[in-house]
């Protein structure tokens, strides 16, 4: 079976370790993933912190793309890209002056047919069914499943999982023989846009985070989005000295620990991009 | 035939109905009603492909219904608009024997009226394909289309009524058009008047046309008025699950359910 | 020739300040069969009303036609005026100039247009209008009460007392309603059993009362004065006449983990239980989704147990049957659970309770006798956190109104743990401090200045645990938004107070109106306050709206005083607004051609066969006729009648017809 | 059509809709003055004949509305009118009499803000499709000889 | 519902955040559930529920305070107080309006040059390459801030981990992104 696949520019660079992992596990479970050709950056925080028709426009390139290429249904693996498209795709559909205009800007027709998945989504729908009888290797540690702002607000357009305290991803993480730990910082916000420009902030709110994980005795993050991942694993400088301690819990992607469980090599996890050594 | 004109003439020596209803040979080669109360005229009794006309309008006529009780020869149509009526209370067992004539031309004498009710059942109300045709036809226009169409075919309507006269179920004494306090219903033949005459009519038959054609058989001008019961026929069975006439008076238009579609109201 | 008078209100600058009241009266005046017109600035006042009755007398109209308020509001006042100047009520209609027209307009010509308008169909009405007489019924003078709370027993002593019979029904086994669950109460700190307890004994002693616990109204037929109820008496497995309350069977019942209503689930009853002690009245009953012998068939303890052999295990609900004359709705309300709350954890937190389960822990006969202790461990909070407005004032919850009463038992609440825990500390996070009546803001003052509560201007954003403590982050906005994070050992919602399950279907069932938060509507929000929009069936207490205890009981009095007033007459008028089949001279006599459709069209079964026999009684016709106790005039009938046959007194065919004509004719 | 400004005729019960209209009122909202209201006790009495007469007298639309189903004041009037509605709709659609400019709606006694965007969208719409000539035309025209035989 | 939709909106900037936004600042009544959520508002210079109230004044200068304010380029649209709010106030497509308006008026806050240098260094990163091009921007970002020290340390791990492309991805489709860009905003170096 065959996917569409927007990557988006982090999993291209800075978190390529997410978009290995990705593709390791969908190839493991016989899912093809096609890569929109010639996809655009989605235009991130910066775009709608700027200009709110460059922040609509860029998405709607993408989707419109999507469409051309004849796929019903693609694959957001980032959070962040995955609220952009999925945000554009609302506003558009029920503004059709404004969707005018966009289609106007980018000069590409996009008629709002196609689908969006977020990886949650995507395991639930494709992988999750199977998940528990391919398990080899249980990951049989504590986890702390952090959601970040992007999967689950706002809710009345995402909708998906409840808004606060969600639970997909802690269930998803029994069937590979995790315990997910209750905690209170699943959907606080880490810092993302801010990682570069106001560094302390970040550490100040992904120490919050990885704070809160340790004190309830969590072995591992658990994550779906590269800023969360970069903040918590990237900025753990920045975090460590926001805690005042060395805190090396490290942050997996949700597809690294399905990968390890499913007995993927960690290799083709790319588990050695991590700043934080992945020891579990 | 023959068994009918024997029935008819027993019924009559016996004295057990007063007066027998069927058809007789008319001029031009049609068949008009025959009302027997003499045992010596049932041999006048005729059956065939050319009796149309319903004869159950004549059973709740008061020069009728006051000779007695009535036996009447009863097609299909006739004997669904027999139940229909006595769900209305216009007939019952003790004024009107029921001699019933299969589509098969065979002659059954019914005990009494269930057994009528239990033997139209098992036939459906169907409309045939000329006239499925015209309703398709109509139904395809843009309404515009439509109301020219239904305003060049009522125009000429003149409001002789043999359409009310004909129709079984248009036994009112005093029918809408005739009410004047106040005047629904404009009395000279207009346009309007037509539309709303026939408009009002269908809508009164809503539920209780049992689709025998009377009316459209009747009408001078051959105005298919008759297409307007059949939509409303074919309403009740997309919206209610369809109609048939029966003596529980459970009236399409006088009862309900909950649950009716109401995907139009706001 | 009609000679009709047409008087337009300004209502003061209500109407006059969109409508030209005045063209609208000089235009009025010209129209045919129009003799008097005149405009005046409340036609409801007093001199208002002669300029009215003057006209009547001195021009001889024969029909009024008063341009004012929604008929709804003055239609009575306006009739009645008629009646005394010797004009039949009946040939009175008004024009809704103020709801209808100058309130929802902009001021200008297209409105002052719609104002004659409107004036001119009734006009064209009023010429068809004829004197009607109001229909006569008897009234059975029994009272129906729905609901034990305080307002239920208020109402029901009230009218019990003014010597009228009652029959209370109360859903639960044990009148009482929330009253009895809470501690004490606003703003005299009296105990709230204390109180309450006599008045519910009084209740089961009146001999005017009679009172079915653990009943629910099953249906209701009728009209004022003469309403047909069928009751459900749901079964309490148990033969009250002979059991003598001792309580054996509950103490013997092996099923006792079953969590208790009354203590809003912090303590637990047997299966067969009395509610709580005070109980009215005191004796047990079985609840079957819990007990033993109705889940696995065996047990049957309770009565093996029983000295008196008072166990009915086979006992079935029994459906009374009862005439009555009055209603009063008491059902009162309910109020949120702490699992509304996504932001506060979903209820996943023993120790966020609502403020129900408070005065269950304040209580000295709650769970903790009276001690505060939190439900996860049984400690005693040094820390607790209020928060009002939990989940009221909160559109995005559904939830936009003030529920009014939380303002005051959060400050109670606060109060008496400070008096019960020394040195604890309270918070309360508030908006706004809604304290409005007698001693209501002194009590809040006593507890912020001589009890040290804190109170923080601010919306709590969430709530969630951490090693044993409840983190609450909140903002004080007296402080510019600044957060505010307490480490609490307990947290109290006070969460909204909302309609009572199944108030929709109730309000359906007894076809009175109820507003957008399902809460019962009154029929005017000033001047009918504990009336509904169905004549004989009144509202008392938080059935309407949030209230407290003192506007609770003073409701129930007053509707126990309109039940009262009602009953005070052995007859009453009817509007004779009611459907009429014609009739005419032999050989015709009607125009009904009897097929009787009408009969299965009318909601009420008023309609019946009449048979007409000649003199040697044989049936020459059988036609159509209308039971005028039973008719409600809602005119379904007349609609189905193919000859026009029946019609409708107050909207015939020629009244509404010429509504229409003249609505659209010079238009 | 701009300036065209339609005539609408509304046909609503006492118990519901009127009320409901009654509460726009004292909730001082606003609405187009296009409207005028004609009173029933329910909307069980409405004659269907007095729809078409609206159309002859030159209405451009018609509101009908009424208490929502389980809401009727007398329990079942609106089940029975809405029956019927259904069936005339569907004749007049059939007639090809514009069934866009008859409105059905049901309108509570607390929904004084919906009555308000009823009759703006309903006069609103019925301005854009313009007045009813269609029927006007007929409507207008004079009776002709009544020529029998 | 209500016929009217601009009615009781104080002229000014309160008026033409509803225009662009929907936001209608009169809706808040100063609960405060923003400020208490938001995971920033400590690093603020006025919390949400301020900028609301500040809003709802209709005065000039507080309107001026806003739009300079630090608060709307701290705010990381997290969505925690549109989730929260009561009466479903949009606060970040507010936020976004008005850091659009400072930033068009020249009249954002000089604390938030930092911020505002990466969100156009990234963008213009987009621009010429179609997709973000990681070791491009921080270059540009820090010319912009003159932060050349922040950060050295993390690029050269970022290579080793091999999470830095030393080539941009480049789309074909490059002009039309770009007139993407010419369309929306207006080319702005500084």
């Amino acid at each position: 079976m065959t996917l569409g696949f927007y990557p988006g520019c982090s999993l291209k660079g800075s978190s390529r370790e997410y978009a290995e992992s990705v593709l390791a596990v969908a190839e493991t479970f016989g899912i093809t993933m096609q890569e929109i050709s010639d996809w655009n950056c989605c235009g991130a925080t910066a775009a709608h912190n700027l200009n709110r028709d460059l922040s609509l426009a860029l998405p709607a390139r993408i989707l419109a793309l999507a469409e051309k290429q004849g796929l019903t249904e693609i694959v957001v693996p980032c959070a962040a890209c995955y609220s952009r498209l999925t945000v554009t795709r609302y506003e558009l559909s029920k503004d059709p002056a404004l969707k005018a205009k966009i289609s106007e800007i980018n000069n590409m027709e996009f008629n709002g047919t196609i689908s969006i998945l977020n990886i949650i989504q995507m395991i639930d729908k494709y992988i999750t069914p199977v998940l528990e009888s391919r398990v080899v290797k249980p990951f049989d540690h504590k986890v702390a499943c952090y959601y970040g702002c992007y999967l689950v607000r706002p809710h009345e357009i995402l909708n998906f999982d409840r808004e606060e305290d969600p639970q997909t991803m802690d269930e998803l993480m029994l069937k590979i023989g995790a315990t997910p730990i209750d905690w209170a910082y699943k959907t606080e916000c880490c810092g993302a846009g801010l990682s570069v420009s106001r560094t302390k902030s970040v550490g100040r709110l992904s120490g919050k985070i990885i704070g809160d994980a340790k004190d309830r005795g969590a072995e591992a993050m658990i994550v779906v989005c590269p800023m969360c991942h970069s903040n918590l694993d990237m900025r753990r400088d920045s975090v460590n000295s926001y805690l005042g301690e060395k805190v090396d819990i490290p942050v997996l992607y949700v597809t690294q620990a399905i990968g390890l469980a499913v007995g993927i090599e960690r290799k083709a996890l790319a588990l050695q991009r991590h700043f934080v050594k992945v020891t579990i | 035939m023959d068994e009918l004109r024997r029935r008819a003439k027993e019924l009559l020596e016996a004295s057990s109905v007063k007066v027998v209803i069927g058809y007789e040979n008319g001029t031009d080669g049609k068949t008009r009603a025959l009302f027997i109360e003499n045992p010596a005229d049932a041999g006048k009794l005729v059956f065939d492909s050319r009796c149309i006309m319903n004869l159950a309008a004549y059973i709740t006529k008061h020069e009728v219904k006051s000779k007695g009780k009535m036996a009447i020869a009863a097609t299909l149509p006739v004997m669904r608009a027999i139940v229909q009526l006595a769900s209305e209370f216009q007939v019952n067992d003790n004024n009107l024997l029921v001699l019933g004539i299969t589509p098969e031309s065979k002659m059954i004498e019914f005990k009494d009226l269930t057994e009528v009710e239990t033997f139209v059942h098992q036939y459906q109300i169907e409309i045939d394909s000329r006239n499925k045709e015209m309703l398709d036809r109509i139904e395809k226009m843009t309404p515009s289309e439509r109301w020219d169409f239904w305003i060049q075919e009522l125009t000429p309507c003149f409001k002789c009524y043999a359409c009310r006269a004909a129709c079984p179920m248009c036994y009112c004494h005093r029918c809408t058009v005739e009410f004047n306090q106040p005047q629904w219903i404009p009395v000279p033949s207009s346009e309007l008047g037509n539309l709303e005459w026939h408009i009002m009519r269908a809508i009164h038959l809503a539920g209780r046309c049992v689709d025998c054609d009377a009316c459209y058989n009747a009408c001078p001008l051959a105005i298919p008025l008759n297409l307007l019961t059949k939509r409303m026929l074919l309403d009740a069975r997309e919206h209610f699950g369809g109609y048939q006439p029966s003596l529980k008076a459970e009236h399409l238009m006088s009862t309900y359910k909950p649950d009716d579609k109401e995907n139009f109201i706001m | 020739m009609s000679k009709i008078g047409v008087f337009v209100c300004h209502c003061g600058e209500n109407i006059s300040a969109t409508v030209d009241c005045v063209k609208v009266a000089e235009t009025a005046g010209r129209y045919e069969g129009v003799t008097f017109s005149v405009d005046y600035k409340y036609m409801c006042s007093d001199p208002g009303q002669s300029i009215i009755k003057n006209a009547i007398i001195e021009k001889g109209l024969t029909g009024v036609v008063v341009a004012s308020c929604s008929p709804r509001m003055h239609e009575p006042t306006f009739r009645k005026a008629c009646a005394e100047a010797g004009l039949n009520p009946y040939m009175c209609e008004m024009a809704n100039l103020r709801e209808h027209c100058s309130w929802v307009h902009e001021k200008g010509e297209a409105t002052t247009e719609k104002a004659i308008d409107l004036v001119r169909i009734l006009v064209e009405k009023v010429k068809y209008n004829q004197s009607l007489n109001a229909i006569k019924v008897p009234v059975t003078k029994t009272a129906l009460v729905i609901g034990g709370g305080i307002a239920g027993i208020q109402a029901s002593l009230d009218i019990a007392n003014a010597g009228h019979k009652v029959i209370l029904i109360e859903k639960d086994p044990s009148i009482g309603g929330h009253m009895s669950q809470l501690s004490e109460t606003f703003p005299t700190l009296d105990c709230s059993q204390c109180i309450l307890t006599p008045r519910m004994v009084e209740v089961a002693q009146h001999p005017n009362i009679t009172l079915y616990t653990y009943a629910e109204l099953e249906s209701l037929e009728g009209f004022i004065g003469n309403f047909k109820a069928k009751i459900r008496r749901k079964s309490k497995s148990l033969d009250e006449k002979i059991c003598t309350g001792c309580g054996l069977c509950t103490t013997k019942c092996p099923n006792k983990k079953i969590p208790s209503e009354f203590n809003e689930g912090l303590g637990t009853r047997t299966a067969i239980y009395v509610p709580f002690p005070q109980a009215v009245p005191n004796k047990p009953v079985i609840d079957r989704i819990h007990c033993t012998y109705y889940i696995k068939g065996k047990c049957r303890i309770c009565e093996k147990v029983c000295p008196t052999q008072a166990i009915r295990f086979d006992q079935e609900d029994q459906i009374v049957e009862t005439e009555i004359g009055a209603i009063v709705i008491a059902t009162g309300f309910a109020v949120k659970q702490t699992d509304f709350f996504p932001e506060y954890g979903y209820g996943k937190y023993p120790d966020i309770i609502t403020g129900l389960q408070f005065e269950r822990l304040a209580s000295a006969s709650g769970p903790t006798l009276g001690e505060i202790r939190r439900p996860s461990d049984g400690k005693i909070p040094e820390k607790i956190v209020f928060l009002a407005c939990a989940g009221s004032r909160d559109e995005a919850k559904g939830i936009p109104y003030c529920s009014k009463i939380c303002c005051m038992y959060i400050a109670k609440h606060a109060m008496l743990y400070q008096h019960k825990v020394h040195g604890g500390k309270s918070y309360v996070f508030y908006m706004d401090i809604r304290a409005g009546g007698k001693m209501y803001e002194e009590f809040v003052r006593r507890a912020i200045e001589d009890d040290g509560v804190n109170y923080i201007r601010g919306r709590v954003s969430r709530i969630y645990e951490k090693n044993g403590k409840l983190i609450v982050k909140g903002a004080d906005t007296l402080l510019g938004g600044i957060p505010v994070e307490i480490e609490a050992d307990m947290v109290v919602l006070a969460t909204a107070g909302v309609a009572n399950e199944g108030a929709e279907e109730l309000a359906q069932k007894l076809h009175v109106s109820y507003d957008s938060y399902h809460f019962f509507a009154e029929a005017h929000p000033k001047l009918k306050p504990v009336e509904t929009n169905t004549a004989g069936i009144f509202l008392a207490g938080a059935c309407q709206a949030p209230r407290d205890i003192p506007e609770s009981v003073s409701m129930a009095s007053g509707a126990a005083v309109k039940v009262a007033g009602l009953f005070s007459q052995d007859e009453l008028t009817r509007e004779p607004l009611i459907a009429v089949v014609n009739r005419q001279a032999a050989p015709v006599y009607s125009s009904c051609v009897g097929c009787f459709l009408c009969v299965s069209a009318c909601p009420y079964q008023a309609i019946e066969k009449e048979e007409i026999k000649n003199r040697n009684g044989e049936v020459i016709k059988s036609i159509a006729k209308v039971n005028p106790g039973l008719c409600q005039g809602c005119g379904t009938c007349v609609a189905f009648c193919r000859t026009k046959s029946i019609d409708i007194q107050g909207y015939t065919h020629e009244q509404m017809y010429s509504e229409v004509m003249a609505l659209l004719n010079e238009y | 059509m701009a300036d065209f400004e339609p005539k609408i005729v509304a046909f609503v019960c006492n118990w519901c809709t009127y009320a409901g209209a009654d509460l726009t009122g004292t909730s001082r909202i606003k609405y187009a003055s296009n409207v005028r209201i004609v009173r029933f006790p329910c909307t069980g009495r409405i004659d269907y004949m007095l729809l078409m007469k609206s159309f002859d007298e030159g209405a451009d639309g018609i509101i009908v509305s009424g208490c929502h189903p389980n809401d009727c004041h007398y329990t079942s009037g609106n089940f029975h009118a809405r029956r019927r509605w259904i069936m005339v709709r569907s004749l007049c659609d059939f007639i090809g009499i514009d069934i866009r400019r008859i409105k059905f709606s049901w309108v509570s006694a607390a929904e004084g803000a919906k009555w308000a965007d009823i009759v703006n969208t309903t006069v609103s719409e019925i301005r854009e499709l313009g007045p009813y000539n269609d029927y006007k035309k007929v409507a207008k025209r004079p009776l002709k000889e009544v020529s029998h035989g | 519902m209500s016929s009217d939709p601009h009615h009781s909106i104080p002229a000014g900037l309160g008026s033409e955040v509803f225009e662009n936004t929907e936001v209608k600042v009169s809706r808040c009544y100063q609960c405060g559930k923003c400020s208490a959520g938001c995971p920033l508002s400590e690093e603020m210079d006025y919390p949400p529920s301020l900028i609301m109230r500040m809003l709802q004044t209709g005065n000039k200068e507080m309107e001026e305070k806003v739009l300079s304010s630090f608060s709307i380029w701290v705010c990381l649209t997290c969505e925690m107080c549109f989730a929260r709010c009561p009466m479903s106030i949009d606060i970040p497509k507010m936020m976004d309006f008005l850091r659009e308006k400072a930033l068009r008026e020249k009249k954002s806050n000089p604390k938030a040059k930092e911020i505002v240098a990466f969100h156009k260094s990234f963008l213009d990163s987009i621009r010429y390459t179609g997709r973000l091009y990681e070791i491009g921007l921080f270059a540009d970002y820090k010319t912009r801030t003159l932060k050349i020290l922040d950060d050295l340390a993390l690029a050269p791990k970022m290579l080793m981990r091999g999470k830095l492309n030393i080539f941009p991805e480049l789309i074909h489709d490059r002009s039309g992104i770009a007139s993407i860009f010419r369309k929306t905003v207006k080319k702005n170096k500084n």
